[in-house]
């Protein structure tokens, strides 16, 4: 019976999934967007931030009354020893043009309003719903199921499931996940005043900062930390790669890291007086182009973090454009299936070439061995603590008579960096 | 027959957080009330039994009832009236009960209009016989076992001493006990399918009320002020291993004065 | 001069109302009477006297002899609308809420159910009570030229007997033969309990999965001499106790020395029956149970694990 | 703050089934037991009795880190259904 069944399921209610069910939903298309919370956004983690540039121009419309919290204006990399730090800021006018660059963003609220939109512009959204396996028929997937009794047959399947994408798992298209091709995040939402926040990192109204961190705080282990500033709130957190963490000796409760982390004087005081409202974590895809699962089969397709599109650039770390971007792509590569009604993986298969000729995927391929180089555990101990003691040798000033600059400098550069591993390193960085 | 099943959207409470002990009731998501699911159910059920009936649902709430009330609807409901004006916000229970009767009386047909026994936001309780009165109609409250045949109800009422098994002629009110049923869980397609079913969105005027008759500025009991309850419980997680905080607990309750004595 | 009127269907209640009507009639300048209706009640009325009713309305009318709550809230509306009653007090029971919603609307009056606390503020009784699910505490007070308020019971204490004398007005009224008959009364497996009284008390919730179960619990219970409640699943689905067990918004109000939960979610129509415990402990699984929130000692874990030991500990002191 | 505490802040919708279930046998041949130390909510712990993992499915926070760390396969891992687990309000 034909009405028994829709055109397109989506499974999940992240940027993925609604971007696809927006453009889907403009051009008429029967869509079912499945979300496993109480609300789109409910179950949707991120650090902090979204790149504007690549996804503003899918839908101009939307973005222009978008609950984004603050533009970005500063952007601040600290690597940080054992006890020093050092920080190197970018403050731009740039930052401060419209269309600005980057927003901070809380998931939770920024999907709900998305859902919306998405319900606004035809599609339907499914909350409380959680998709447990795809239908087969005849080797191909035709919908979804959800629990033993309901289930929702369709053309085709978007599987927007997040990270861990159980669709495309059920689906065949990909294999169990390795430790390796993944970091564990964990956050906290901090609530301060917005006049505070504004006094206390010297920012205007809506202005907003985004602080990286590595080094010491992820006691040896890959990873890094991030501060972002909401309107009324700070999102503070770290992520860590979840081999790292599992191989790390002595071991360490990843929740440890995080107090340990806000006990440093450099965060202690940013956070003073705020009250911690949330606490969340979220795995991060960091396996790139070697970990992505296959991306369409007959009847469905896997976008956004489901189909391993995160990236972590080490300044700069990326994911929800990827997921706006493969949404839009997914959506576009159905509606020139729908002119055939054929959505065989052939067919489908102009998605992958969408993508391989996009950002997504160029960016995924042009830093495909920053992975391997995040692996460098003298990223994390040798170097903040070098570039630390230099500075510090620099500023200190004691009763001993001061050494010239530049001798200082050249020094404790060449004492520091002028050796094997050092080179091996550097060699490391120019192939990103 | 004819049943009419009145439900109201209330914030979910699990998600309101409380700052300097004032509720923050902003993007608060709203659901139904567990009551409320009690009651569609149970008139789903009448309906599957006898047969011939037609149920409607009133709803109070926001303008996002639109999307909530496909769940009433894909639950069995045949057709909703949404009240959703802003007028109707901020009402006290009498004011609630006078918008529904007006609502109801509307409708025109009721043989069996059901209700949760209280909502379970404020559970005032008071909804069910107001409304019984306002319509002038018997009620049967804290129902927990409902049968219904040959135009009267048999009803089980869960009272605090017993159960009083009762008897009345339609039409009649009841207010129903959670225990009554457990609420089906709609399926896809009947949620998609309700989307078809007729809704209507009545405002104070199309209920014969003026704009301040109802809501807030009608309301009879006055909000003086609305807090957190100050607590002073000491909010002590005992730490350790299990016989450590075994050992904790007791020494703690001895040191209170409450234990062994 | 106004008048506090107070009725409910449990006398005990009632004398707690009238006790507490009396203080707030001082404030206010009002008297306080007392509707006595059904069977048996003109023999009651020295009993209302004696914890400060002024009068008493009595009404032994047959169709009062079963509470149907349309025919009460008849017979209260004529009794108030004869009168300068201002304020009618009942108490927050099953039949008092019903009967407060009813009574209200023919008296074109605002209610209040379920107050937890009632005090005289600038000429009228201003009511506090849980709302949003028990995360606030509201005051509100009703505008309206009557007023009803339902109090839960055990919220007032019932204050010392005077023998003193009062006005017993017997009320002539006129009541239709109620539309909803009571064809049989089932009791509740019943035990005798007075959970309310009890110094120790010991709830069980749906945390407390089998029955079996119970056998430690009332271990424990026997061990400290705490009687043993429970929220209402138990009770009202489960149909492990009777609901004369059963604590809190449709049970008892209570308030032990101590009292310990044990795999008690905290949902508001519970925890308003233990608030005025000295002190709570609450053993429960779930870290975030809202129960924590108005714990004093906590622990975290398993109660089939905490309570053998705690049984064991317990016993190990003697 | 205690991760108890903090895990406090959120909104958890109780589910009595769990979604997470610990194959015993093969988690008892696991040496390295990853999940008591990796999981973000710290809900892995060994049962003093029994011997057994447990997993306290209410306080999850759904990341899936055991799921990726659990190599030895021990996990029979589901987000929790819908409607219920972990909701946040800021994300």
């Amino acid at each position: 019976m034909e009405e028994e069944k829709v055109e397109v399921v989506i499974v999940g209610a992240g940027l993925a999934g609604l971007s696809a069910a927006y453009v889907l939903a403009q051009e008429g298309v029967d869509t079912v967007v499945v979300e496993r919370g109480d609300y789109p956004g409910a179950k949707n983690v991120t650090g902090g931030r979204i790149y504007m540039y690549p996804v503003a121009r899918y839908f101009p419309e939307l973005w222009e009354d978008a609950p984004l919290e603050r533009h970005v204006t500063r952007e601040t990399l600290t690597m940080m020893a054992e006890n020093c730090s050092t920080s190197i800021t970018l403050d731009s006018d740039r930052f401060r043009e419209e269309p600005y660059h980057s927003y901070t963003i809380l998931r939770s609220k920024f999907d709900r309003w998305f859902g919306d939109k998405v319900m606004e512009a035809g599609a339907f959204v499914l909350p409380k719903s959680r998709a447990d396996d795809v239908i087969m028929e005849d080797g191909r997937v035709a919908g979804i199921r959800m629990g033993d009794e309901d289930e929702i047959p369709a053309d085709v399947v978007i599987a927007a499931d997040g990270v861990l994408s159980l669709m495309a798992e059920k689906a065949g298209l990909r294999q169990a996940q390795q430790p390796k091709h993944f970091a564990v995040s964990v956050k906290e939402v901090i609530e301060l005043p917005s006049k505070t926040i504004e006094d206390r990192f010297s920012l205007g109204p809506n202005e907003g900062t985004a602080q990286l961190f590595f080094g010491d705080l992820t006691k040896g282990m890959m990873g890094g930390g991030f501060l972002y500033t909401n309107i009324n709130s700070i999102s503070l957190g770290l992520v860590v790669g979840i081999e790292s963490l599992m191989e790390r000796d002595p071991k360490i409760e990843v929740h440890e890291l995080i107090e340990d982390f806000k006990a440093r004087p450099e965060i202690r005081n940013l956070i003073a007086g705020g009250e911690i409202v949330e606490y969340s974590a979220h795995v991060i895809p960091e396996g790139g182009v070697n970990a992505m699962p296959r991306l369409y089969s007959d009847g469905i397709l896997v976008v956004g973090e489901a189909a391993g599109f995160g990236l972590n650039m080490l300044l700069t770390v990326r994911g929800m454009e990827f997921a706006v971007g493969s949404g839009v792509m997914a959506a576009e590569t159905i509606m020139k299936a729908r002119e055939s009604k054929d959505y065989s993986a052939a067919s489908l298969s102009y998605y992958e070439e969408l993508v391989k000729e996009s950002f997504i995927f160029k960016d995924l391929h042009s830093f495909r061995n920053v992975l391997s180089m995040l692996e460098n555990p003298r990223l994390f101990n040798f170097y903040p603590q070098a570039v630390c003691d230099i500075f510090e040798k620099l500023m200190w000033i004691d009763e001993n008579p001061k050494a010239k600059i530049s001798s200082t400098v050249i020094r404790e550069g060449i004492s520091k960096f002028l050796n094997w591993s050092t080179i091996r390193d550097v060699a490391g960085m120019l192939r990103i | 027959m004819d049943i009419v099943v009145c439900m109201k959207q209330m914030p979910d409470l699990q998600q309101i957080r409380i700052k300097d002990r004032k509720p923050i009731l902003e993007n608060v998501p709203l659901v139904w009330g567990d009551l409320d699911k009690n009651a569609i159910e149970e008139a789903a059920l009448i309906k599957e039994k006898v047969g011939e009936a037609k149920i409607t649902v009133v709803a109070k709430g926001s303008d996002k009832l639109q999307q909530g009330i496909l769940e009433p609807l894909a639950m069995g409901a045949d057709e909703a009236v949404l009240l959703t004006d802003p007028a109707f916000e901020g009402s006290d229970s009498m004011g609630t009960a006078k918008v529904l009767a007006k609502a109801i009386e509307k409708i025109g047909a009721y043989d069996l209009v059901i209700l949760g026994e209280g909502s379970t936001d404020n559970y005032s309780g008071l909804v069910g016989s107001a409304l019984a009165e306002l319509l002038n109609l018997p009620e049967i409250t804290y129902v927990r076992e409902l049968n219904v045949e040959n135009g009267k109800v048999t009803a089980v009422r869960n009272m605090e001493e017993s159960f009083e098994v009762v008897e009345a002629n339609l039409p009649v009110v009841i207010t129903v006990a959670q225990e009554i049923n457990e609420p089906r869980l709609p399926k896809f397609m009947a949620i998609r399918k309700a989307g078809a079913k007729p809704r209507h969105e009545w405002g104070p005027a199309d209920i014969g009320l003026s704009a301040d008759e109802v809501g807030e500025n009608a309301a009879s009991v006055d909000m003086l002020s609305n807090l957190a309850p100050e607590q002073d419980r000491k909010n002590i997680i005992l730490e350790g291993d299990l016989d450590e905080k075994i050992d904790a607990l007791v020494d703690a309750l001895i040191k209170e004065g409450v234990l062994g004595r | 001069m106004s008048e506090i009127l107070v009725f409910c269907d449990k006398d005990e209640t009632a004398f707690e109302l009238v006790s507490k009507s009396r203080e707030f009639a001082k404030e206010l300048g009002a008297t306080v009477s007392a509707a006595l209706l059904g069977n048996g009640a003109a023999g009651k009325a020295d009993d209302y006297f004696s914890y400060g009713a002024d009068r008493v309305y009595v009404s032994e009318h047959s169709v009062l002899s079963d509470f149907y709550v349309a025919t009460y809230a008849d017979a209260l509306q004529q009794i108030a609308e004869g009168e300068d009653v201002e304020f009618v007090l009942l108490g927050s029971t099953k039949r008092g809420k019903e009967l407060a919603g009813r009574l209200a609307q023919k008296l074109n009056a605002g209610a209040i159910t379920d107050a937890n606390d009632v005090r005289v503020s600038d000429g009228n009784l201003v009511a506090d009570r849980y709302a949003y699910g028990g995360n606030t505490l509201a005051s509100v007070a009703v505008n309206t030229p009557k007023k009803v308020i339902s109090v839960m019971p055990r919220t007032f204490e019932a204050g010392l007997r005077e023998a003193k004398e009062g006005e017993v007005v017997n009320v002539d009224l006129d009541l239709k033969d109620p539309e909803v008959r009571v064809v049989e009364r089932r009791d509740k497996a019943g035990d005798e309990v007075n959970l309310d009284e009890a110094e120790m008390l010991l709830c069980v919730g749906r945390g407390v999965q089998n029955k079996e179960d119970l056998e430690m619990i009332e271990e424990l219970a026997d061990l400290i001499g705490a009687e043993i409640g429970c929220t209402k699943t138990p009770a009202s689905d489960w149909e492990w106790f009777s609901e004369e067990r059963m604590v809190g918004l449709s049970g008892k109000k209570c308030k032990p020395s101590l009292y310990i939960s044990i795999g008690i979610s905290g949902q508001i129509q519970h925890t308003v029956g233990v608030m005025d415990s000295k002190i709570i402990a609450t053993i429960n699984t779930d870290e975030n149970a809202l129960m924590f929130n108005i714990t004093d000692y906590g622990i975290v874990g398993d109660y089939a694990v905490v309570v053998p030991k705690l049984v064991e500990k317990l016993k190990s002191l003697g | 703050m205690n991760i108890e505490s903090k895990l406090g802040l959120d909104v958890f919708k109780i589910d009595e089934e769990p979604h997470i279930i610990i194959n015993q046998e093969i988690c008892r041949s696991c040496e390295e037991k990853f999940c008591l130390y990796v999981c973000p909510g710290k809900l892995y712990s060994i049962n003093r009795e029994t011997g057994d993992m447990d997993v306290e499915c209410s306080g999850c926070l759904e990341c899936g880190t055991c799921r990726i760390a659990c190599v030895h396969g021990a996990l029979d891992w589901n987000y929790a259904r819908g409607g219920f687990g972990v909701q946040f309000r800021f994300g």
